[in-house]
Order: structure tokens, then C-alpha cells, then sequence
């Protein structure tokens, strides 16, 4: 099963050698990237300085394969990547990146969309807003 | 029979733990109930249960070495 | 005005520069990403090697400057760049990048997806799609 | 009273050049007739044109210095 969670922020530069990997496929004429990065809301007259992700791993692995597979049963897609942050993330920082890939942009462009959505729906991941000194609060996904 | 019981997200500030083992439980209707007298804090927040990494609907049977998580809204991204 | 023409392929250096650029805007939540990436097409039994773009560049630059105005107008956008290369690109690069930052996922999504079409129907910009030997064909976007 | 008049895309394999300039033309229609005949086959294609890069729909009267586009399909990205 391919590895979805890092440890940690993702950095720009893995977002482009993931990119680059896909030179090599000439018969990709479209890429669809979404890239989730924390917000420093404000709340009750605090700041978020941070994100701290954690999962039912196990089961979230299983989810991300098994979507993973509808979509490539449901559109023509030459690949699809996911990666998602554990742990810390600072404001600032992206924590989510879904990179969908097919010959002409109407897949690509809805398979990434809609990979969005049940990622923030369907998988056991949480987010725990922490805020300048010791308080938090867990995050709640708007739709 | 033993069963394995996970929390997780906001569950955890409740439970002040992430991981139990319970006993001679027939169902999840029963150990729901076990663990609202174990930390009633959680009958205030909503949560769903999933069994061996499956999210159920309705009481389910418990057999043993079964992994039952209480899971809060997802709020991944 | 922004500068949208790159000679040459869009490489994925400056596509992560760009990215990482963005982690001082706090305030982003979402970034969506369009890569157009040259396809190997095969027409009449030979393969296309490369695209050379061109374009009526006073006007494109124009019409680039009047989408971005509509779209910052239509959604909650932190950020719109738009690159598109002119000259030649070989099959498995990039020569288009469209990139949406906003709050929330559905403005920067959406936002991107119709730049994408504007680009594609209303910019007035060529692809010669150049064939092994000598051979080429102009290109022809799909709706 | 002079015009330029540009040519692009697959056009230029046809005119053989991607800009001209034309004398006394009153309007857009003259202009076209003048192109068709000194290259008859721009007739097989399909082009908008602009004036002074804004595309325009219907015959348009010409000024001194406009700039004339024919412009194919379009076909970036």
C-alpha cells in the first residue's frame, strides 16, 4: 500500500520532485494539485500557530487505498498521489497534498476535487488547532 | 473474550487515554454504556464507532480480539 | 502587469518557489494548481515531440490582466499567477501553470478550474505541435 | 491612412508572413476582401479578428495606425 502520512509539514520541494517524476509519463497532458495549508485563524482573541494531526492510522490507510481505488474506477487518470501531514504543522505550512493526473484536464481536474472532499470527509484524521500558549482547540471541517 | 477499545480527537481530552481493554462484552450497545459510566463526558459529543476498522450503524455482536474506536467528527486537511 | 510568458518549459523548481512563496500568507487555507504538461500524441503514425506556443502577446497579456481582475472579483482569492510558455516545449513538460490561494478549498478550486477554460477559449495564444522529422500540425483544444 | 495587419497561428503558413501594412482601407470587410484575394487561401479558414486586440463581430470602419488581427482558433495552454 502506497505511504500517504509524513511526518511533519510538506515541503515545496517535494511537492516539485513529485512533479518532476511525472516527466517521464508523456501521455499526461493535465495535472489537478490541491494543497491544504494551516490557517492562523483567529479565535477568541488568539492566533493558530499550528495544526497537530492525528489519525487512526491503520484504518486511514485502508480508506485512502480504497478511494484510491474508486476514483481510478471512476476516471481516466494516469495517477493519483495523496499525502497528509501527522503531527505538528505550523501556520503557514501545507499538511495536505493531492496530485491527480490524466491526459485531458476534465479528469484530472474532477477526480482531484472530489479526492478533496472525502479525504475531509471519510478518513480518521484529526486537527488540533493550537494556539499562542498552552491552549487548543480540535478543529471542525466546514463543508 | 477481550476487546480492544481506541479513542480518538477530542475523545481523548475525555478519556485521558487513548487505548483500553475491556472484558465479557456482548455488543457495542453494552460497552457504550460501559464507557458512558466510565467517562460520562462523552454522552455530550458525537461520535461514530467503527469495528476493526469499519464504521457501523447499529448494535453490533462482539466477538473476541475485536478493535472497537470511538471516532469524532474527522476534521483532516 | 503580471508577467505570464516563460520562454521555454515551466520547470518544477519554479513552480515550488512559487508554492513556498505563499507560507507568509497565514491567512491561506487552500491552494489549487493547474499543470498543462505536453502530450506524445500519435496522429498518422508519428508521435509529437514537441509544441512550439507562440502568441499575439500585447493582446494575451491584456486578456490575462482582464480574467485575473474578473476572478479576484468573482471569488475570495488571496493570490491568482498564471504562466504559459512560448517557443518550444518538449513532450513531459509543463507550459502551464495556473495557480488559486484562498481561505477556504472551494473558492481557490473553483477559481482555478475556470481560469484553466478562460485561458484555453479566450487567450489568443498557438500551439504548433511538432512531429518527429519534419512534420507538424497545429494544435486543435478540446472543449 | 495606414493599418497594419497581423497574421497568426496556422494563418502564417498561408500568408507566408505575420505582418503587412495596407493604405486607403475603409473598413474591415475591404480589408478582408483584399486579403482573400492576395491570399485565397485564408478563405478555407476559420478566424476572428481584432482591432487594436479587442475582437469585434460585425464590419468595423478603420483609422489611421489600427492594428488588424486575424486570429485562428485559439489553442494555448
Amino acid at each position: 500500500m502506497k505511504k500517504v502520512f509524513i511526518e511533519g509539514a510538506i515541503s515545496p520541494t517535494f511537492i516539485s520532485d513529485s512533479i518532476a517524476k511525472h516527466s517521464l509519463k508523456k501521455d499526461i497532458g493535465a495535472h489537478s494539485i490541491f494543497l491544504g495549508q494551516v490557517r492562523n485563524d483567529h479565535l477568541r482573541g488568539k492566533e493558530v500557530v499550528a495544526i497537530e494531526y492525528s489519525a487512526y492510522q491503520e484504518m486511514a490507510e485502508e480508506k485512502f487505498h480504497e478511494i484510491r481505488e474508486n476514483m481510478f474506477a471512476k476516471y481516466q487518470l494516469n495517477c493519483l498521489h495523496i499525502y497528509h501531514s501527522l503531527g505538528k504543522v505550523n501556520a503557514g505550512e501545507i499538511s495536505l497534498f493531492v496530485f491527480t493526473s490524466s491526459a485531458h484536464r476534465k479528469e484530472a481536474i474532477e477526480a482531484c476535487q472530489e479526492m478533496v472532499e472525502k479525504i475531509k470527509n471519510e478518513v480518521p484524521i484529526w486537527g488540533k488547532e493550537l494556539f499562542t500558549g498552552e491552549d487548543y482547540e480540535w478543529k471542525i471541517n466546514k463543508l | 473474550m477481550e476487546i480492544i477499545v481506541l479513542f480518538f480527537g477530542h475523545l481523548t481530552d475525555i478519556t485521558g487515554e487513548s487505548k483500553l481493554k475491556i472484558w465479557d462484552t456482548k455488543d457495542t450497545n453494552e460497552l457504550i454504556n460501559l464507557m458512558s459510566k466510565k467517562y460520562p463526558g462523552i454522552n455530550d459529543m458525537k461520535y461514530s464507532i467503527a469495528i476493526n476498522k469499519v464504521i457501523i450503524h447499529e448494535n453490533c455482536i462482539l466477538k473476541d480480539a475485536d478493535v472497537v474506536a470511538l471516532l469524532p467528527a474527522f476534521s483532516g486537511g
